[in-house]
């Protein structure tokens, strides 16, 4: 009965006028549906029921009367879209559905992040992965079985990437997809302070530390089915020409329990990804020390740092020396002051230089005949991006090139 | 709300009496508009509150329950009306709202025409921008609606500067009585591009019309009908973004180690010379909320072109 | 040459394929367009003349041909429209030529300004206008000759508000605009601690400062014709219907020698500003004591701050006492973080309630057959609205109602 | 810009070699490609730098003219590439291209259409997509255009991934070697309805189409005709707002007096644990820019459905 007039400018010459908001216009009782239900109707025909019974019905304009169907479809006759996992489409499913597991990462915004950080096949690209996976996969897809996706973190626990899972990769994409303490990819380029970290880094409390942290973003409870376009299409008219995957209870309950499990890593490098013969798997093994090596004298080609919640300026200053020189970084946050004093450390350091911070806005519009316009409601917030390019500064010149 | 007698203007005198409307405030997004009554009681979860214990005290004051819960009485405004009133239909928001008054260039004394009248949300502004002197006249075909509109402005006692009337302008134009007469027009309407002949009538020359219409057809059909007799035809859209604060807990571990969030440690020495702001500053996070509207619709104007 | 394939999706066949960009297109140079002016040939002849002589004006398709005629008139054949004033054509007339002289203030935030403050007739609105005027006299006009606009200033030399000027008012309305020190509106409110205030205000360094505040905001630039809308008709074709002002360096130029040499109010407060029986038109006289008393009595109905580059928090917390229970306010900066710490400290100190910090967002459109869309250029930056409603506090129940 | 061979990548090794494209960087809104030449020199107002100082540095490097001015030696990526093109066209930029190459689902290996090639700014980073073992195949109408735009794929070394050929997409449809084989297909014309049925023919099922286009009845029409054999038939806008930063002189006067504009008091002990925070961030003032671009087009993105 809230109907908007205006949103039927057709020329017909029905309109609401005449309708009363008294709640009695439907006669089929609840009561009547549920005995429908137990004698195994059909959704689609206690709709035809709904839509028989009620006295308004006819009286409404055309597209009043559209809308009430399918609102009573999506109630009585649901409906599921069976989808080949993509970026995409587990980053609008999070996003809809689990927002804080991906730190509200919408999908323009990971889009900028790939772009600007220029990743492509063969590309080594660094990332402080703190949205449960997410970029590490869009990374890994970009990278299509080619270069490396290195996912850092600071003290012992990794930080985890169970969403990976989601994207369904070949063994070969996931051989590609390794994972390092920031300890350990410093420890390689600076061979001579390696004992001193090793201590920093064993103390309780940074281990309890982090174990809070991980727990904050990606929270134990198991998650539900995405029914990201519910209503679209039947599940019995499955089109068979793609292999699918179900985002279900099934495929994603398996990885939450790990999300807290992951043990810390070990000292031992011996667990090295090889190149693609790798027998399990599963993504996300520890870096080789021949990988960290190779890093060391190549430098990664870009970083992409998605820490939503964390004060990510002065880690990017410790990152940014892991880079080749002219490599392009991208920074994601909430908060815009902490990328603005960062954006004003790295110009007074001279790291960095092209630096940029920029919002990504979104808006998704309706396009239908005399009905267009932008959607109703919109997600209004994208995070904040602050991107460069890193240089290679005097101080760099010094100590890198010889 | 207000009323072409000044001394009733909310003030530190102007204390709550019997009869009054006040807004009952629990929290930024939980308001209620209630006619103050001797006798009555208004109840929410945090307990009954006696209408007679509000009687004499200033508007604005904190008022609490049998169970020691409490809210405030506010003195009623347009803006406030807007966030508390049924919505019989969608109504338009503060920033249409506010862009369509100063657009329409309405100030105190102006003759305005509306059409439809809907909830009566962009009514009441424009009763208080052409108040003392000027006259809101609403349509809407909707009889019942039109009905429950008018017993709003007179509960918010704006009966003196609206007419409510129910007639179908699309189909049937303005009264006649208008022509020629008229400072500025409001359409909210489906077609509203049928209306406008008659808006053209009624208004003076260089008088300037707004259509609101949330589908950008209604927009180009529009549009191509004003050109025939209205200059200046500009189309607007007005959102408005909001932010949310919370005290900020983001720190960074020492030795490069992991991060940590911190609790924020309150330093609570606020002077009023403001010297404390350094500190605070820095604990204050402030980011945009994440859902807002999106869209609510175009805003056309035009004006007459004199003949 | 660059016109974009896309902006002509008509059906005719033309399009600019064969056009190549080689600057040969035009035979007539620019001595022969100087030689046509010297002899008295009008605008519309030279641009009829440039068309017969492009050699790709045929082939061009007609949208391109009508952008070619637009861009030739605007440069040989401009045009004037004039238009009575009234707050948004000096608000978009300032904002789109010097929009430093009104802080950035764009007519969409003033319009919200406006409506948070519940600005209507018989109000008395405290305002702190540092956007020279735009906002005192945005207020004066919704006040239509009732109740008063109050513009205060910090320190002894008034913000400027010779835009005031731009809005043609009547003596009526003008001898509703008022001014008054803050010091003078709490003096009267605080009868014991004057003395104090006059001494500390009197040094020579306060002088000083807001002198340089008012000359960063107000430059004594003189302003050049506010031709907004310069092509669209003739200044000969004038519509004689009604009483028309035009902004140019006449009008404009009059106020802007007085930027800088407002005398610092007396102490003397006999300059009153009686109802409507006085002589002098000029807007802005001194504050009368009754006015100020019957304030102090009532109250002020609400409170707009337009300080966009100032720290405005603490100042808020100053001027919130001189509003009556329940009064709106408004204040607009270009910082957020500034607003926020504002808004922090209100809800702490419960001051006030319904405290929102807003944004405001604006896009125009071109709608035009087959060509709909936003403008391509935006003004990204409406600067950021708190709004709230100051309550009537414990604290203040008690130092106030007695 | 990137090649098949991964030991072309950019890295501290990869120094800056003669007949290299490098990006030489000035300001963020000053950059140039120049192909690097033994014995040429480039010349801006900071001086004369001659090519054979750069040969040998490392990408990223600082280089210094004769005057002793300096700019920056970049490596060439698609996105500074967009930024130092000519624009021959109205060109994509940062936020569409990133928004159109993840929503084409365009990975190592894919084959996607292209038409127009307009000024090749989209391209590059569709080639960067589809390497090493994918093709994008861009057509434009403008037979100079075309030439030009494969120049400068030549200049980038991206031959081995883009071909580009002159062809009017809207009147002939794609070519029919690339009938049912095609991944993505990217359409930027004034009347891509025309080009919709093409389209249709040449993607793979369940391949993914976007239409870019400025005005939204094109956007209208395309979705009109798209709903006969795509679905997922979606319609996006984004943009980029940019803010700027300065180093904050906001203070307030003591005594309630006037408010002073102080100078930036600068604390420059800038420790590497980040432990100075606090004061620099109260100092940093950030604001949205004024300018932005407020439009460039509606990307309308649709599957093929599958039959």
């Amino acid at each position: 009965m809230q109907d908007k007039d205006y949103l039927h400018p057709s020329s017909e010459m029905k309109d609401n006028r005449s309708l009363f908001d008294n709640n009695t216009a439907q006669s089929l009782s609840s009561e009547d549906i549920d005995a429908m239900k137990r004698e195994g109707a059909t959704g689609d025909e206690i709709v035809e029921a709904l839509i028989a019974n009620s006295s308004t019905f006819e009286k409404k304009t055309t597209l009043s009367q559209e809308k009430y169907k399918v609102k009573k479809q999506k109630k009585y006759a649901p409906k599921v879209l069976l989808r080949r996992p993509c970026s995409r489409s587990i980053c609008e499913a999070y996003f809809k559905k689990y927002p804080t597991r991906i730190g509200s990462l919408r999908f323009d915004a990971l889009c900028l992040l790939l772009s600007m950080a220029n990743v492509g096949a063969y590309s080594d690209v660094l990332v402080l992965d703190m949205v449960g996976g997410l970029l590490t996969g869009a990374v890994a897809e970009r990278l299509g079985g080619t270069g490396y996706v290195c996912s850092t973190h600071f003290g012992t626990s990794r930080n985890p990437i169970d969403i990976v899972r989601m994207f369904n990769f070949s063994s070969e994409v996931n051989s590609r997809i390794v994972q390092a303490t920031f300890t350990d990819l410093c420890i390689i380029r600076e061979n001579d302070c390696s004992s001193f970290h090793q201590d920093v880094l064993k103390t309780e409390g940074d281990i309890k530390n982090t174990k809070i942290l991980a727990e904050s973003i990606v929270p134990k409870s198991s998650m539900h089915v995405l029914d990201e376009s519910i209503q679209e299409t039947n599940v019995s008219s499955d089109r068979s020409c793609i292999s699918h995957e179900i985002f279900n209870a099934e495929t994603i309950g398996q990885s939450s329990p790990q999300t807290d499990s992951n043990p810390p890593i070990e000292d031992d490098e011996g667990m090295s990804v090889s190149s693609t013969t790798e027998k399990s798997k599963s993504p996300g093994r520890q870096a080789s020390s021949e990988l960290v090596n190779s890093w060391k004298e190549r430098g990664f080609s870009s970083l992409i740092v998605a820490a939503p919640e964390i004060e990510v300026g002065s880690l990017v200053q410790k990152l940014l020396p892991l880079l080749s020189y002219s490599a392009p970084f991208a920074i994601y946050n909430h908060c815009l002051q902490p990328l603005a004093a960062c954006m004003h450390r790295l110009q007074a350091s001279k790291m960095a230089i092209s630096l940029q911070i920029s919002e990504p806005w979104l808006r998704e519009y309706q396009v239908l005949p005399s009905r267009t316009h932008p959607h109703m409601q919109m997600s209004a917030f994208g995070g904040y991006i602050l991107s460069g390019i890193r240089i290679c500064s005097d101080a760099c010149n010094g100590s890198q090139e010889n | 709300m207000f009323s072409s007698d000044p001394s009733k203007r909310n003030s530190f005198q102007r204390c709550i009496c019997d009869g009054d409307l006040v807004i009952v405030y629990e929290r930024h997004d939980n308001m209620k508009a209630i006619k103050v009554k001797m006798g009555s009681d208004f109840q929410n979860r945090y307990g009954v509150f006696k209408h007679s214990d509000w009687i004499g005290k200033p508007f604005g004051s904190k008022v609490f329950s049998n169970k020691g819960g409490f809210v405030h009485l506010l003195f009623p405004t347009p803006e406030l009306w807007t966030l508390v009133l049924s919505h019989r239909t969608q109504i338009l928001y503060l920033a249409d709202i506010s862009f369509v008054i100063s657009y329409l260039e309405i100030v105190p004394g102006c003759v305005v025409l509306e059409s439809g009248t809907g909830s009566g949300s962009l009514t009441t502004s424009l009763a208080r921008a052409v108040a003392p002197s000027g006259h809101v006249y609403t349509f809407d075909f909707h009889e019942q609606r039109a009905a429950l509109a008018r017993e709003d402005f007179i509960m918010n006692g704006l009966e003196s500067f609206i007419t409510v009337s129910v007639r179908d302008i699309q189909g049937e134009g303005f009264p006649d009585e208008f022509c020629g007469v008229v400072d500025s027009v409001f359409l909210d309407l489906p077609q509203p591009w049928l209306a406008l002949p008659s808006a053209a009538r009624m208004l003076k020359q260089d008088g300037v019309l707004c259509s609101f219409s949330p589908c950008i057809e209604q927009v180009q059909r529009s549009c191509e009908t004003l050109r025939n007799n209205f200059t200046d035809v500009r189309t607007f859209e007005v959102l408005l973004r909001m932010y949310e604060i919370r005290e900020g807990r983001m720190e960074v571990g020492r030795n490069g180690g992991p991060m940590l969030l911190k609790p924020h440690k309150k330093r609570q020495h606020l002077s009023s010379e403001g010297e404390c702001e350094d500190e605070e500053r820095t604990t204050i996070m402030v980011k945009p909320c994440n859902e807002a509207r999106g869209h609510t619709g175009y805003l056309t104007f035009a004006r007459l072109a004199c003949t």
